[in-house]
């Protein structure tokens, strides 16, 4: 069981990884006269068309309107890229999308992760050593903390933030220090139930260095299953954030505020897809793809915390 | 062992601190913002200077960070939060028939709200009574996983493809609503989340020895469970309603309910600062309320546990737990 | 909320198509900034105001005619004066009576220097005075002698009694709930701007009951509803999308005439962009062509193309345009190549460097532009990068370009700034060119000055017969194209498209809605 | 797995909201328009006739008709060859004389513009060719040969005499007064003005000659202007290539007659005497991408620009145009509306007729746009062309700018350059520069003489805008 998880955990991150490694720099426009317009997946005709492109073809008709239609020669990566994910409205292979927007989102969110963990150590350690001016402080601070409505914070900082600084980076760590309270409370909940400082002194008892105690005993072996908990969802919910923000800031008309705007956004996918349900467009492939981009960052995090929690 | 009140009482303070210091911290975030607020408002290429520095005198812009904070949450105490710079109106006023922004959003969030509430409330029942069976778990989760802008933006659809194009007032705005509370109410576990969380504690609570002997002494199960396992729901409950406001923003927005949230973010994207203040202050109001009705909640909880034979450790417990 | 609305909800469902049938609604390409007629800055604003406000004159569009709704004759009043006779039963949307008074309130509001608007500075220097003579009878004079007398009041008449002083600021409540004696009334939303039928006076009588104006969305999202007959109108629709609209049999695709073109504002403080080579040579990096035919989707020789590229700030067709400076079609890369090194930059790796570093370039863009030429800001800036120049590329949204842009603020943040402007027949560029300061030069992007240009913008100003005119503006065209503070890129035209159930409905050059009493709505 | 269940939900979500709220947008159905009662008329338009293939073979090969389909205007006299040659110079001869007639009009009014202005607008303007101020002596000649044009001769004659002698005039002003003194029974006979029909052929237009007057005003700037008489002259002699080509047919000056008629200049009712109309026996050179549905519409609006008055009552029994002129006809005043209405379900009848003549012929073998899209909207457009030339004759000045506009929208073959040269004229008589120089511009590659067509107009939008207070806008 706990093998399969991680294998699943692995493959998630490492397509994202890879995804993000591929991603070009920069989008590439396409044409509003692109001949390759909402190429669906798996599409071969387009993608032999795309193969041999750059021969001219020649059709006339009635008074002598010969019309020449010519299309330039294609880079067969591109050809195949199409193949896969399908296109944009203009031709642009959605793969860029995916690549790109796993880029933007990949590192923040890990790193927010991470810094929930260390959140949640902290309060559980924090318990264990029974201070109660520090107990009294943390809960203050989580109270507060906790009591801020996230998106209103976020949003509000996301747009008051100079442009320079602009990115999702900073709104990640923000995020993850708005989610510290819950991280705390429940590793202190944990560490709690194990007696708090009542289990360390009797670990005491047996010889033990604080060293091994706390990062042995306590957390490696009873916190575990929290703070990875805690480090999947953040992460996962960073994700869900750089989406909602980039898909505000589509529909409010304002330049992104996650990343800068020539990269492009797993919103702007799910956006596309918008189109199709509401106009009938065809890019219910891009709606498809954007899904299934969420459901792989879903299955990710709980795979991880299942793993961890798996005994 | 830690006091009972210590808890409550760190709650009220924060309740009573997180209105001052929501506006407080915006604040200083205008203060950071390169360009000085005045003519931010008013570009002095267009208002001319003078125009600039009167405006900055209404506003107490021109005497500092602290002079405007303190001016404006005096203000906003009697209800005025000053007028937008973008829409050209009154955040909110009290005069008949006068336009504003805020009367005509407050009612929206707070239905939107009102009607998601409504769907969490019935999952926690149906959790507390321990239904549904635990086989459909996995499907209530499924359903709890999907991120809120998903919904939002499914719900967005469907209320433009029942109502195209904007007409006011018209029953779009009621589906849209409706629409709105499904969202919150069922993405980010909203919905499951609760649910199960719910029959966790009961479940968890049933078990305990105290429950088995009252149960032998021919008490009910409810009466001796309920008032221990309060405190963890009405934590669980409050947390759901905070992140319900907090998807709200993106709802109202990407559904298009003109509610506070899309007022904070459309008033932010415009730098439209009394507005942003408002807005915040609102919201950070509606938590605070929430903080200190759990308060409240815990101490007359405490009380009548204290009048109740039970196990205190037990008790202490559950407070850590929540 | 309402229990009526409430209520309305179970039956709505069946009605609402009916009910939307009445309210004639249409797209455009975002939403007023300001409804007060002396801080209008946009074309959107322009058009909004054209419903809620009178022009004391306006231009008939089919015969041209100078004509009032609210003064029924006008005679001269010795050489600079005009006399007003004004109709009688004149109302505004208020009810209140429009008087004389309020023509003379117009005019003093104009003139009081602590009205901030750019407007109305330019409207002030015409007038002298204005009294009162009768109720409805009003004599205004002018500063001097003026062929077309009443061709000078084509401002909008404001209602005295909204206003406390003459001294009229931008972002009052009139700004988004406007009193005027326009066709309709109505106000600014949230979403929408609405418009109803001002029936109570004298003057107007529009056949449409309802109106209301929707910021556009995705072009895909318009396209569809405004076929699907949710939608009656878009005011401006984007020239990818006009063959499938032409075809369809519901809708009709109307010519606006705006003269607008498109530009790069170069940013001639930013080094190396100060050097007049470097300017030159990114004039030949960019592939217009290529650009127009991507964005655009318009080939190189199309008939009746909607988009001509310009060597100069002028529309091809006007009587300014300088035929003898040609365009640049496409890319130079050896002129641009001897022209960069001219200018002391060299090329190190893919990138040009200028005293050792690599030249970064910010690019900013309208927002709205995205709508009329997709993508356009990445094509741009993807031409830069393969020319060699690292670049940043940003959307610039209407507040944005309204604070910092138009106001020239720009400076620190961007060095190339895409736009559009659109002119009446007026096609006088001096508020683009002219140095900053003394209420000249109040579009300025980045603060362009130089003393050359001001020269003969000012030798435009000064000229009394109209070949002088002529050959000013030539000149500026022939030295603009040579300094480049803008790469000129072409004219697009516009066009509207409208459903057929909307009927008569004259489109009226620059202001689009000055006939709105002929509209109709009609499903026949 | 959690992909197929959120599309799950998604589709759930879709079906509810479609089901539940989407209400049904009936497409606005075009209600049947009344039609007109008179059934009499013949309705064999050539866009029926040539629907069959072979009627249209020979046109398709015909390089010269690809050209005009492609709109190659500059190459259609070079390519072309016999009657449709003939009809190709009749209409570039339409064009020059609207051009011209653009020329004097905003010649007239830029040049009188600061007299004009002060005048109150409701009442006409009251002008003495004596006394009104001139920006330079030289423009007196621009407005007397405006004036000319415009049949005013005694205003002629007076600015005639302000002219300063000199050789760039002298001969010009002398041929003129000639004709002015004449009895102005035959057309003035003329030589020079910047035109000359050297190395010209029938197949080749004579070179224009691009620069023409240019004189230094008082603030030192040259004032460039043009000649309305060149134009003339050009428009001339596409006539009478027409009439050579056309010599051996009997009916030849009938025809000419007919086809100019609605374009003819305000002075060519001095020495045209109009034919009696009558319906004459035409070739389908004359129809195809024409103005016409058939023989008797030409004749229908022969006697419009002859009798306007009579045209209608004598004609609505026998062409299609006056049919329904006369429908939207009430006392004398016409309605445009219900005229733009009529077109429109005229159009759709030909498109039905069409697709009825070809019905069993499998449609990759049918060109679908040029026979059901651009052959039907001709009808439309012929009508709304003809109703706004009524409109005009008629002086429903406002009718026929409305029609006019209509017009405008055209595109692709159907766009045809003679009525949009009308409408800057239609303008220019407005001292209306906003539309005028677009469409000018649009034919200027093809019809090179528009270049110096257009100056006058430049000076009247100058003029208009010098001291004007507009702010360029985004």
């Amino acid at each position: 069981m706990k093998r399969l998880l991680f294998a699943v955990v692995l493959l998630c991150f490492s397509s994202l990884l890879f995804a993000s490694l591929k991603a070009p720099e920069r989008s590439t426009p396409g044409s509003v006269l692109s001949p390759y317009s909402y190429v669906q997946p798996f599409h071969a005709e387009s993608y032999e068309k795309c193969m041999s492109a750059g021969t001219t073809t020649t059709k006339s008709m009635g008074f002598g309107n010969a019309s020449q239609e010519s299309s330039s020669k294609m880079d067969p990566e591109i050809c195949s890229s199409m193949y896969w994910m399908g296109t944009n409205r203009s031709g642009v292979p959605l793969v860029e999308y995916a690549s790109q927007g796993a880029k933007i989102v990949l590192f923040p969110s890990i790193f927010a992760g991470l810094l929930t963990c260390l959140f949640a150590i902290a309060g559980g350690l924090l318990r264990c050593m029974n201070i109660p001016f520090v107990d009294s402080v943390t809960q203050v601070f989580s109270e507060i903390v906790g009591a801020l409505p996230r998106m209103v914070v976020i949003v509000i900082c996301a747009l008051l933030l100079p442009r320079e600084l602009r990115g999702l980076l900073p709104l990640a760590i923000l995020w993850s220090i708005l989610s510290a309270p819950t991280a705390m409370d429940e590793a202190g909940a944990v560490a709690m139930r194990l007696g708090g400082a009542r289990f360390v002194e009797a670990l005491r008892a047996h010889g033990f260095g604080a060293f091994r105690i706390y990062l042995y005993h306590i957390v490696a072996l009873n916190l575990r299953p929290v703070v990875v908990r805690q480090g999947a969802e953040v992460m996962m919910q960073v994700v869900f954030l750089e989406l909602s923000l980039s898909y505000l800031a589509i529909v409010a008309e304002s330049g992104s505020l996650t990343h800068s705007d020539d990269v492009r956004s797993w919103a702007e996918l799910l956006h596309m897809g918008y189109a199709a349900v509401v106009v009938n467009e065809p890019s219910m492939h891009a709606l498809m793809i954007g899904l299934s981009l969420i459901a792989l960052i879903v299955v990710m995090a709980t795979s991880l915390s299942t793993m961890a929690r798996a005994r | 062992m830690k006091k009972w009140w210590i808890r409550p009482g760190i709650r009220m303070f924060a309740a009573f601190l997180l209105p001052i210091l929501v506006p407080a911290i915006i604040t200083m975030f205008i203060w950071a913002l390169p360009g000085d607020p005045a003519s931010i408002i008013c570009p002095i290429e267009t208002c001319g200077l003078e125009q600039n520095r009167i405006l900055a005198k209404e506003l107490h812009l021109d005497e500092g960070m602290w002079s405007f904070f303190s001016h404006w949450i005096s203000q906003a105490i009697q209800g005025d939060f000053g007028r937008s710079n973008y829409y050209g109106l009154e955040v909110l006023s009290f005069q008949e028939g006068k336009v504003d922004l805020l009367s005509e959003s407050i009612p929206n969030t707070s239905l939107l709200i009102l009607f998601s509430l409504m769907i969490v409330s019935i999952a926690s029942m149906l959790g507390s009574l321990n239904m549904p069976s635990k086989k459909w778990d996995p499907v209530i989760v499924m359903i709890g996983v999907i991120p809120v802008i998903v919904l939002a933006l499914i719900s967005g659809a469907v209320v433009e493809i029942a109502y195209p194009g904007a007409e006011f007032p018209n029953p779009k705005d009621w589906l849209k609503l409706i629409m709105g509370a499904v969202t919150l109410g069922f993405a980010d576990a909203a919905f499951s989340g609760s649910l199960i969380g719910f029959r966790e504690t009961f479940a968890r609570e049933k078990n305990q020895r105290y429950v088995g002997i009252s149960i032998l002494r021919g008490e009910s199960l409810f009466s001796n469970t309920f008032p221990n396992v309060a405190n963890g729901l009405v934590g669980q409950y409050r947390a759901r309603l905070l992140h319900i406001l907090s998807g709200s923003v993106i709802v109202e927005v990407v559904v298009g309910i003109s509610g506070v949230g899309d007022l904070l973010l459309r008033g932010t994207l415009n730098q439209d600062f009394s507005v942003v203040l408002a807005a915040a202050f609102i919201f950070s109001i509606f938590s605070a309320l929430l903080l200190f009705f759990q308060a409240i909640l815990e101490c007359l909880i405490a009380l009548h546990i204290r009048k109740a034979p039970s196990d205190i450790h037990m008790y202490e417990q559950q407070l850590e737990a929540t | 909320m309402s229990i009526k609305r409430a209520l309305s909800v179970c039956f709505a469902l069946g009605v609402a198509t009916l009910a939307a049938a009445a309210n004639v609604q249409f797209y455009d390409e975002n939403l007023p900034g300001s409804l007060n007629p002396l801080y209008a800055e946009s074309m959107v604003d322009f058009r909004a105001q054209e419903l809620y406000f009178d022009r004391l004159y306006f231009n008939n569009p089919l015969n041209n005619r100078l004509t009032s709704k609210i003064s029924k004759r006008w005679e001269l009043a010795g050489s600079q004066g005009v006399r007003l006779f004004l109709n009688e039963g004149l109302k505004w949307h208020n009810g209140e009576d429009l008087t004389a008074a309020d023509i003379c309130f117009t005019i003093n509001a104009i003139k009081d220097p602590k009205t901030t608007s750019v407007r109305a500075k330019e409207f002030r220097k015409s007038f002298k005075g204005c009294t009162v003579e009768k109720k409805l009878v009003a004599l205004i004079e002018f500063n001097s002698v003026y062929y077309y007398p009443i061709a000078r009041l084509n401002f909008a008449v404001l209602p005295k009694s909204e206003f406390q002083s003459t001294s009229i600021l931008p972002n009052t409540d009139f700004s988004s709930r406007p009193i005027g004696s326009g066709p309709m009334s109505g106000a600014k939303g949230r979403q929408a701007a609405s418009f109803k039928a001002h029936r109570s006076s004298s003057h107007h009588s529009p056949k449409i009951d309802k109106m209301s104006l929707n910021q556009a969305q995705d072009p895909r999202v318009q396209i569809n509803t405004l076929r699907s007959g949710n939608m009656h109108g878009i005011i401006s629709v984007a020239p990818p999308f006009r063959p499938e609209l032409a075809s369809s049999s519901e809708v009709v695709l109307k010519t606006y005439d705006l003269r607008s073109w498109w530009f790069i504002a170069l940013n001639d403080k930013k080094k190396p962009l100060h050097i007049k080579e470097v300017r030159q040579a990114l004039n030949y990096l960019i592939d217009r062509n290529d650009l127009r035919e991507k964005s655009i989707g318009v080939k190189k020789g199309d008939k009746e193309s909607p988009c001509e590229l310009i060597s100069g700030p002028f529309v091809p067709s006007s009587p300014y345009y300088n035929k003898s400076i040609p365009e640049v079609e496409r890319k130079h890369n050896a002129k641009a190549k001897s022209l960069l090194n001219r200018a002391g930059l060299e090329k190190k790796g893919r990138l040009w460097h200028y005293n050792g570093e690599a030249v970064l370039l910010n690019i900013g863009m309208k927002d709205t532009l995205n709508k009329e030429a997709p993508d356009l800001l990445d094509q741009i800036g993807n031409q830069l990068g393969e020319a060699g120049f690292d670049r940043r590329v940003d959307r610039i949204d209407a507040l944005e370009w309204r604070r910092d842009i138009v106001s020239g603020k720009a400076g620190s943040k961007y060095d190339m700034v895409i736009g559009k402007w659109s002119f009446n027949i007026d096609e006088n560029v001096n508020h683009l060119f002219e140095t900053r300061k003394g209420g000249k030069g109040t579009q300025n992007i980045f603060n362009y000055s130089n003393p050359e240009v001001d020269a003969i913008l000012q030798e435009f100003n000064d000229a009394r017969t109209d070949s002088a005119a002529k050959e000013a503006y030539y000149k500026l065209h022939a030295k603009l194209s040579e300094e480049l503070p803008y790469l000129f890129l072409w004219k697009l035209d516009t066009k509207s498209a409208w459903r057929k159930e909307v009927r008569s409905n004259i489109i009226t050059p620059y202001y689009y809605f000055t006939l709105i009493d002929q509209w109709k709505y009609s499903k026949k | 797995m959690n992909t197929r269940l959120s599309t799950y939900i998604f589709w759930g979500m879709m079906g509810f909201g479609t089901s539940c709220f989407s209400s049904d947008n009936s497409t606005s159905e075009q209600a049947s328009i009344e039609t007109p009662s008179t059934q009499g008329i013949s309705k064999d338009y050539w866009i029926y006739r040539l629907v069959q293939a072979e009627k249209r073979q020979p046109f398709i090969q015909d390089i010269g008709w690809q050209n005009y389909y492609t709109r190659d205007f500059a190459n259609v006299i070079a390519l072309s060859k016999e009657e449709s040659l003939a009809r190709f110079h009749l209409e570039h001869a339409a064009l020059y004389r609207q051009a011209l007639l653009m020329h004097s009009y905003a010649t007239q009014k830029t040049v009188l513009y600061k007299s004009l202005g002060s005048q109150n607008k409701e009442t006409e303007a009251k002008i003495d060719p004596k006394t009104v101020p001139l920006d330079s002596p030289q423009h007196a000649y621009l407005i007397a040969i405006a004036s000319i044009f415009l049949e005013d001769y005694p205003a002629a004659k007076t600015y005639f005499d302000r002219v300063p002698t000199g050789p760039e005039f002298d001969s010009h002003v002398a041929q003129w007064r000639k004709w002015l003194d004449s009895d102005k029974k035959s057309p003035p006979t003329l030589s020079g003005f910047f035109f000359s029909a050297e190395g010209s052929s029938i197949n080749k237009s004579p070179s224009w000659n691009e620069d023409q007057y240019a004189f230094s005003m008082s603030d030192g700037s040259t004032y460039e202007a043009t000649d309305g008489t060149s134009l003339w002259l050009l428009s001339r002699w596409h006539q009478d290539q027409a009439a050579k080509i056309l010599a051996e047919k009997s009916n030849s000056a009938a025809l000419i007659d007919q086809w100019l008629a609605p374009w003819r200049l305000p002075f060519e009712t001095s020495f045209v005497s109009p034919t009696e109309t009558k319906v004459l026996e035409l070739t389908d050179d004359w129809f195809l991408f024409g103005f016409y549905l058939q023989a008797e519409d030409m004749a229908f609006m022969h006697a419009v620009s002859t009798d306007p008055k009579s045209a209608i009552s004598s004609w609505k029994s026998k062409s299609t145009f006056a049919e329904y002129i006369d429908l939207c006809t009430k006392e004398d005043q016409l309605n445009a509306e219900c005229i733009k209405d009529n077109a429109e379900k005229l159009r759709q009848i030909a498109e039905e007729r069409n697709k009825e003549l070809l019905k069993g012929i499998p449609i990759e073998q049918i060109d679908t746009n040029l026979l059901y899209v651009e052959f039907p909207s001709f009808v439309r457009f012929s009508l709304l062309r003809a109703a706004a030339l009524y409109a005009f004759k008629t002086k429903q000045i406002d009718a026929a700018g409305y029609l006019m506009l209509e017009v405008r929208e055209a595109s692709g073959v159907v766009r045809d350059p003679v009525s949009l040269i009308f409408l800057t004229a239609y303008d220019a008589y407005n001292a209306n520069t906003v539309r005028a120089p677009e469409l000018l511009h649009e034919y200027a590659d093809e019809f090179s003489a528009l270049q110096s067509a257009r100056i006058p107009l430049d000076f009247l939008q100058i003029q208009l805008t010098k001291d004007g207070s507009h702010i360029p806008t985004y």
